[in-house]
């Protein structure tokens, strides 16, 4: 069994190759046809250790050994347990449900091949990263699908912006990448292994704390950058100028949460440094606050939903530094679900409304398009945590009455259950201006089955997939916390009347959110939304200021090294000093050279003296 | 009555050199003068071989004396042979092939003599026929120019070097070399004598600050006689002054500050230089340092200055014999007509500069690697840095006289001789392969 | 001061003479008196040092440098009257035909 | 053998020098014949010491014995060779071209083998001075540029030079034998410290140069810069190759204590240059500088490597090194077919280039990508082997190293943005084509080189495996670091 875990990774891999090599032969119709069969193979493989994972709790699979000199050895090694199941689930199967979509999606569009490339290139990448069994492996896989995450986002390159997009995307990832790179640099130093499992026993077994701690951090800077976390988020809202398939698969489903995933593979290194893990809490919370403020009072429909993700991936580090990775891996399982859908159906909406993005251009679509508006209606209850018949009830709120027990807990809290409020209030207010109100009709698009099937596939996870684990102390049943008990380690659950106070106010908060969103849809068909807030529309100008400092600050520096240190000191002033002193000193002997003779033996007579001199100083 | 050995090579020359002067009575004979001149040198050659480590009447022909010796010979005859092709050769032939063998007599005598006396004839000797060489029948305007000043200059140098010899006699009492005493340096004097020697071998050698002649002369002279000049009349100071410093060791001060101050000067010099003829001039004034630094690293610096002394010679000649070729006022290397012409030369001339610059395997690299050996040896590091720095210089004219198209439209016309290739051959064989017999030299020394 | 000591000074003025006139007069005769002074000072060291050492190699030498003086300056007057007539004047600055730093 | 792999290249050379037509027809057949000579090298059994011209005082001057190191620069530079013959096929100063590149390769392969310091000195002043001259035939021919290339090397090797002098006169003034092979100079005793400190230096400034170590480098911008690009190829690919190996065979081991000393500053001039050189890609003026910058920054990362003194790193540093000479084919290569298309490489020129030609950008693209270290690409293996052992002796250096990474995709993506992305430039014809036959089949053996170094370096590690314990065991061994 451990054998065929290669092919997982495998067909989405040998998919992107084909295309490479033989695309151009087998033509844009056999090359989708192709790249979509590739994720459902590899979720056939899935589903086979799926069947056999009680009996088989973990796999391994040593491929080929990648480096070895002296003591370090980076093997191509995949392992599959639990945590790492989840993944590759959502991964090959969010995956070949996105291929199958873009099928008719982006029919007849430019580029189709290489934008099927590059999603079977990122499927692999995907599963290469939450399968890798040692660091070294898991960056090949994590920078693999950044280079995807850059490739389509700028899939429209014939505009320079979206081009712009996906550099930036890749660009503010890489500063992660980095410190990433630095982290397991600096582990490596210490421990001298980079296989996952021996490094974090190493960690527990002999901790060395200042090294851990610069690690942690590094790593952590990695983890939020990936995950679009504050300050680290700004990439995410600009690379909404890839597809909206791209922004389903990538930047809500999968890699996104690869920041996630990291935080919980590594979770006894961040646990073994007092504090970090609060402050990852910290800043997921916060993050969540933030990122729903300024979803509030966006107009693009892709913007408003990328802000949902940094915020919800706040979540779900919130999740990770409380103690509940599992809550955070639920979480991050019912966010794919609803996220993929709601970007796949704004897509769809988008390509209504003629590539128009704004919100308020739009209205009253349920009943041009009943289908669409009942999946969005289900994503967006996700979203928004509709109590009892959403999913993310199950799963976001778990995490926002966990937080109150930690440390601090009535600040994480609060930060979450403010951020709640806002999440149903945005989600809303979206849902609202897009499908409610007076009609404003669009393109007539048909959906064909290849677009309903993984909307309503989605639709149904959207509400069905959280009654995996209902709260502590419900009928009903609870499969999740206890199944990843054994890897992740007992999840902090408030119980009894606090539970119950806890979960009522998370209701009520929800529902009062959904009746401001109603209002601001109101308002902002009047023309007095909140997007008129400036503060909130530009994101709280983090971005602005970023942009107005860092790159200046970049190419200026390029630019002074060039002329100032390179031309000027180099070459001008080391080069050209020693040019000019040569050719000053020749100038001096030129003047011994003007043709006469009495100037000759002027130099005869002085070089005679200075014999002489010599003669001097000799004796 | 039985004469020395030693002095065999110096009576066959003196002879042969009466001889050449009465070819030029016939206009039949006169073809065949520089021809004889060149037999005579290559017998000349033998017969210093012949004579190798025979000592008397005041000659001593040491190693370093017969190596150079031999080469001295071999140089004159391929001279006279180059020479024999030129359009020069065609006025007073006989006394063309006379006045250089009279050259290679001076020579001959300075690199053999042990006597201050000696010497001093020896000097004179080579230095007086280039009054009238300089400024041979049927060459330039501007070479009685560069004749004068030669004329005029070297009378200034051998009168510091008549005042040399006779302040050392003053102090030592002697004319011998190594005088009875045993020290060459007793004292004030001998120090102040030895001084004006250097003074005068430097300005024939060019060495700066006694440079300031050489790159008219290189200029303005008709390129055979450069030839000559710096193939076998420099050798040949090359030789006295090998002589001097292995008999005042224990004084390398002058020598090593000669040195530095001449590689400097001659390779700035030359790298202001457009003219190709001045550049070689100045050039020769940084390769007249390098041989000094050898000099000036005491007992082991003899061997590698004897090395460098022939070494030099050899690229002087491979790289004046394809110049020569020129018409006399062309300022750069017209590759382009050359190469179509005179393949061989040009290669030969291509290789000559790459040796000059020190590029291995030429002979240029080994003579420079020879003399960094022995700077090091000595310890006299700044010394050997210098020369370093200094032959990595010497790339930068060296390199864009080979790769420089000639600014000029017109394309020139050569002059022709058929056994120029021959003679261009062997040159690149010597320049090319001619290290492998170097280190045999070594161990001969 | 013995003889021999003031025959040194008189050597000693003779250079500083010739030197002058070597460096100072711009004519080419008065450049070959000054090297003809030299010569003779030359000269009168080496009859100083013949007397010094009783040795007759001084005489020797003596005779050998006016021979050698002699000579050159035989020729270097011919090409002196061979300038004058290309180039009409017997001044260093007839001759500078020749120069580096034309060619920058 | 050893022999055949100099002076086959210098052969044909000769030929072609004589014999003009023939230069299209034989030029990459004997390429070939070259690369296979050199894969023989290195898989055949034991090949012979090769051994000539035994010089008194000097040794055997012509003194050629194979190393797994040396063998496997030399497949790599033989490699190197029919990439750049065929990228320069259109070139008009093909002939030429290709006389320079087969006098320097065999002078490369001289370089790799020669254990007589005389015979490495000789074909390193060859391999400059091939490839001034190939900078001069080609490109904009810029004789200024040629010139500086050929002062700093031969410069620095004469200083070389110098410090390797010494050491002889100080083996031989021990042991009475006086020669230039390797293993004698070895045997030379230590200076003291502070000797063996300024030799190293001047060691350093001559092979340093050639990679071109930091403060060492202002002639590369113009060099690569300026000559044709599959001039800079072989440049920037295999010329440098001499001069880290003469780093690791010859400074290193000769001055053990020298170079001890000196690595922490290296790694500091390293990673000061890595950034530098990326800073100086990313405002460079056009597409060759940015390819000549770009070259140079990986080149110090290779120092980093080498001065690391430490196993990782110096087996990440040399895997670079041939990782390099790849990504070097492909940089200069797809700039050679833009060339080829009319296109200088200046910025304001290009622009939305992907529309008209897709498949040369999907290349460029690749090949930009592996320049940026990403995994699963050749320069990935080399640039984490290096800082991660690198890390290991001196963090913050080697951290600050690290932030190329960072560096690295502005610099690459910008460049990309600007020549591929965007709307066409109205300056571009609409004509232009994609690649050809001939472009894309190169460029598609150099990608799946590029596949493999990256996916599985493994066999190319391995055969730097042998070799670093035997040379400088007491170094590598980490008894210097105290690990």
């Amino acid at each position: 069994m451990a054998d065929w875990l290669w092919l997982i990774p495998g067909f989405p891999l040998l998919g992107a190759l084909i295309n490479a090599g033989f695309g151009q032969w087998l033509g844009v119709p056999m090359v989708k046809r192709l790249a979509a069969l590739m994720p459902l193979l590899s979720s056939v493989v899935i589903l086979v250790i799926w069947l056999e994972h009680a009996t088989h709790p973990e796999l391994v699979d040593r491929v080929w050994t990648w480096m070895a000199v002296g003591s370090f050895v980076a093997e191509i090694g995949l392992r599959i347990d639990a945590v790492s199941l989840v993944m590759v689930s959502i991964a090959a199967f969010a995956g070949f449900l996105i291929h199958l979509y873009s099928q008719q999606f982006l029919a007849g569009d430019y580029g189709e091949r290489r934008y099927y490339f590059y999603l079977n290139l990122f499927v692999g990448g995907m599963l290469v990263l939450t399968m890798a069994d040692n660091l070294l492996l898991l960056y090949l896989g994590w920078e693999t699908v950044g280079l995807c995450s850059y490739a389509l986002v700028a899939h429209w390159y014939r505009q320079k912006k979206n081009a712009w997009a996906g550099r930036k995307a890749f660009v503010v990832t890489r500063i992660g990448d980095t410190t990433f790179a630095i982290g397991i640099f600096l582990l490596f130093a210490q421990y001298h292994t980079l296989d996952i499992h021996r490094l974090l026993q190493m960690i527990s077994g002999q901790p060395v704390p200042s090294v851990l701690l610069a690690a942690s951090v590094l790593v952590l800077i990695g983890a939020l950058a990936k995950s679009a976390q504050f300050p680290l988020h700004l990439w995410l809202p600009d690379s909404m100028a890839g597809p909206s398939t791209v922004s389903a698969l990538i930047h809500a489903a999968t890699m996104v949460t690869a920041g996630v995933y990291l935080s919980i593979r590594l979770l006894p290194l961040f646990a073994a440094v007092p504090g970090m893990l609060w402050v990852i809490a910290l800043l997921g919370a916060w993050t969540a606050f933030f990122a729903a403020s300024c979803g509030l009072a966006q107009v693009d429909i892709k913007r408003v939903l990328a802000y949902s993700t940094i915020s919800q991936l706040g979540y779900m580090f919130l999740a990770v530094g409380i103690g509940a990775p599992a809550l955070g891996l639920f979480h991050l399982l019912v966010h794919a679900c609803f996220k993929a859908l709601l970007f796949m159906a704004a897509g769809a909406v988008i390509s209504i409304y003629a590539e128009d993005h704004d919100i308020r251009h739009m209205g009253g679509l349920k009943n041009q398009q009943p289908l669409l508006r009942w999946t969005f209606l289900a994503g967006i209850s996700a979203l928004a945590a509709v109590p009892l018949i959403s999913a993310g009830f199950y799963s976001k709120d778990a995490i926002i009455d966990a937080s109150w027990l930690a440390p601090h807990g009535a600040l994480l809290y609060a930060l979450a259950l403010a951020a709640a409020l806002m999440t149903a209030a945005y989600a809303f207010r979206l849902y609202f201006l897009v499908f409610e109100g007076e009609p404003r009709v669009g393109e007539p698009y048909q959906l064909g089955w290849g677009m309903k099937i993984p909307l309503l596939i989605l639709a149904v996870a959207s509400i069905g997939i959280g009654w995996l684990q209902f709260p502590p102390g419900w009928p009903g049943p609870h499969l999740w916390l206890p199944w990843l008990r054994a890897e992740l380690g007992p999840t902090p659950e408030p119980s009894g009347n606090l539970a119950l106070v806890l979960e009522t106010v998370g209701a009520a908060v929800t529902l009062v959110g959904i009746w401001l969103g109603y209002l601001a849809a109101r308002w902002e068909r009047q023309g007095r939304g909140l997007s008129r807030i400036g503060f909130l529309a530009h994101a709280w100008y983090v971005d602005a200021v970023a942009l107005r400092f860092l790159p200046p600050v970049v190419y200026g520096g390029a630019r002074f090294l060039r002329l100032g240190v390179e031309h000027l000191l180099f070459r001008s002033g080391i080069l050209g000093g020693i040019r000019e002193g040569l050719q000053w000193g020749g100038v001096g002997l030129v003047w011994g050279e003007n043709g006469l003779v009495s100037r000759y033996v002027a130099f005869m007579g002085f070089g005679l003296l200075l014999l002489l001199l010599l003669l001097w100083g000799g004796l | 009555m039985a004469i020395e050995a030693s002095l065999e090579p110096l009576i066959l020359v003196g002879a042969a050199t009466i001889i050449a002067f009465f070819f030029d009575l016939s206009r039949h004979l006169a073809r065949w003068a520089p021809g004889f001149g060149a037999l005579t040198a290559i017998l000349t050659a033998a017969a210093v071989f012949h004579s190798r480590l025979t000592l008397g009447a005041g000659f001593y022909w040491d190693s370093s004396a017969s190596v150079l010796g031999a080469y001295l010979g071999l140089a004159t005859a391929a001279v006279l042979v180059f020479t024999a092709g030129h359009p020069l050769a065609r006025r007073l032939p006989g006394a063309l092939t006379g006045l250089s063998l009279t050259v290679l007599l001076g020579a001959l005598c300075l690199v053999s003599s042990q006597t201050l006396l000696g010497l001093f004839v020896g000097l004179e000797l080579q230095v007086l026929p280039f009054f009238a060489l300089l400024a041979w029948p049927g060459s330039r305007r501007v070479a009685l120019e560069a004749a004068t000043k030669y004329a005029l200059l070297a009378g200034l140098a051998s009168a510091l070097f008549g005042l040399g010899v006779a302040t050392l006699f003053l102090g030592n009492g002697s004319l011998a070399l190594i005088p009875p005493a045993g020290s060459l340096l007793t004292g004030f004097a001998s120090h102040l004598g030895l001084l004006l020697l250097y003074a005068a071998l430097a300005f024939e050698l060019a060495v700066a600050p006694f440079h300031t002649w050489v790159a008219d002369i290189y200029e303005g002279a008709p390129a055979p006689i450069v030839l000559l000049l710096g193939a076998v009349a420099k050798v040949g100071i090359l030789g006295a002054w090998i002589d001097l410093a292995s008999v005042s060791e224990s004084w390398t001060t002058p020598l090593w500050v000669l040195a530095a101050i001449s590689m400097v000067a001659g390779n700035l010099l030359a790298l202001r230089s457009q003219r190709i003829r001045r550049l070689m001039g100045y050039s020769a004034v940084a390769h007249a340092g390098y041989f000094l630094a050898a000099l000036g690293a005491g007992p082991l610096g003899i061997v590698a200055a004897t090395v460098y002394a022939l070494a030099y010679g050899l690229m002087h000649l491979a790289s004046f014999l394809p110049l020569a070729v020129l018409p006399e006022d062309s300022h750069g290397i017209p590759w382009k007509v050359l190469r179509q012409r005179q393949p061989v030369l040009a290669g030969l001339l291509a290789l000559a500069l790459l040796s000059l610059a020190g590029m291995p395997p030429s002979i240029g690299f080994f003579a420079k690697l020879g003399v960094l050996v022995v700077a090091i040896h000595a310890g006299l590091w700044p010394l050997a840095v210098l020369l370093a720095l200094m032959s990595a210089l010497s790339f930068a004219y060296y390199l864009p006289a080979i790769w420089r198209a000639d600014s000029s439209e017109r394309s020139p016309v050569l002059h022709h001789a058929s056994s120029w290739s021959y003679l261009g051959a062997l040159g690149i064989v010597v320049l090319l392969l001619g290290w492998i017999g170097l280190p045999a030299l070594l161990t001969v020394l | 001061m013995n003889l021999a000591d003031i025959a040194l000074v008189i050597a000693f003025a003779l250079v500083l003479a010739g030197l002058t006139l070597v460096l100072l007069r711009r004519s080419l005769i008065f450049f070959l008196l000054g090297v003809e002074l030299l010569f003779s000072a030359a000269m009168v060291i080496a009859l100083v040092g013949g007397a010094v050492w009783q040795r007759v190699d001084g005489q020797i030498l003596a005779l050998f440098l006016m021979a050698m003086s002699g000579a050159a300056l035989a020729p270097t007057l011919a090409l002196l009257l061979r300038v004058r007539k290309a180039f009409g004047g017997s001044s260093v600055d007839t001759l500078r035909h020749l120069r580096g730093g034309r060619d920058g | 053998m050893l022999s055949a792999l100099i002076l086959w290249p210098w052969l044909v050379a000769l030929w072609l020098a004589g014999r003009a037509q023939d230069s299209h027809r034989l030029a990459v057949p004997a390429a070939l014949f070259e690369l296979l000579l050199a894969l023989a090298v290195l898989f055949g059994a034991d090949t012979p010491d090769s051994r000539a011209l035994h010089l008194p005082l000097l040794g055997y001057l012509w003194y050629l014995q194979n190393s797994s190191l040396g063998a496997t620069l030399a497949v790599t530079a033989a490699a190197l060779l029919p990439f750049a013959l065929l990228f320069a096929w259109r070139l008009e100063e093909f002939r030429g071209f290709t006389i320079a590149a087969l006098v320097l390769v065999g002078a490369l392969m001289g370089t790799f083998f020669s254990q007589n310091f005389l015979g490495f000195y000789l074909f390193y002043e060859i391999v400059a001075l091939s490839g001034a001259w190939m900078i001069l035939i080609g490109g904009d021919r810029d004789r200024a540029a040629a010139l500086r290339f050929l002062l700093y090397t031969v410069g620095g090797s004469l200083l070389l030079l110098v410090a390797v002098l010494y050491l002889y006169l100080r083996s031989g003034n021990t042991n009475g034998i006086y020669t230039f092979s390797w293993t004698h100079l070895a045997a030379a005793a230590a200076p003291d410290p502070d000797l063996a400190w300024w030799l190293f230096l001047a060691m350093l400034a001559g092979l340093a140069v050639k990679l071109p170590l930091f403060p060492l480098h202002s002639w590369a911008g113009p060099a690569y810069g300026r000559a044709a690009p599959p001039a800079s190829m072989l440049l920037s690919g295999a010329a440098v190759l001499a001069g880290a190996y003469g780093l690791i065979h010859w400074a290193i081991p000769l001055l053990p204590l020298g170079a001890l000393h000196f690595a922490p500053y290296g790694i500091l001039l390293g990673a000061i240059g890595t950034l530098y050189a990326a800073f100086l890609a990313l405002d460079a003026p056009n597409l060759r500088r940015f390819a000549a910058w770009v070259s140079v920054s990986h080149m110090n990362l290779v120092a980093i490597g080498l001065f690391a003194l430490q196993e990782q790193a110096v087996h990440g540093a040399l895997f670079l090194l041939v990782a390099h000479a790849v990504l070097a084919a492909g940089l200069f290569g797809v700039i050679a077919i833009l060339e080829a298309r009319g296109l200088p490489g200046h910025w304001d020129a290009l622009g939305g280039l992907f529309r008209q030609t897709p498949q040369l950008g999907a290349w460029m693209l690749f090949f930009f990508l592996t320049g940026m270290g990403l995994p699963g690409l050749a320069n990935f293996p080399g640039e984490f082997l290096s800082l991660a052992g690198a890390f290991r002796v001196s963090p913050w250096p080697a951290a600050i190293a690290a932030l190329g990474i960072l560096l690295s995709v502005v610099v690459f993506l910008r460049a990309y943005e600007r020549v591929m992305l965007g709307p066409l430039n109205p300056g571009i014809a609409r004509g232009t084509g994609d690649l050809a036959g001939r472009e894309l089949a190169l460029l598609w053996a150099l990608g799946l080189l590029c596949l493999w170094l990256g996916l599985d370096p493994q066999p190319l590690l391995g055969q730097f495996q042998g070799l670093l314990p035997v040379h400088s065991a007491v170094l590598f061994g980490g008894v210097a670091h105290g690990h």
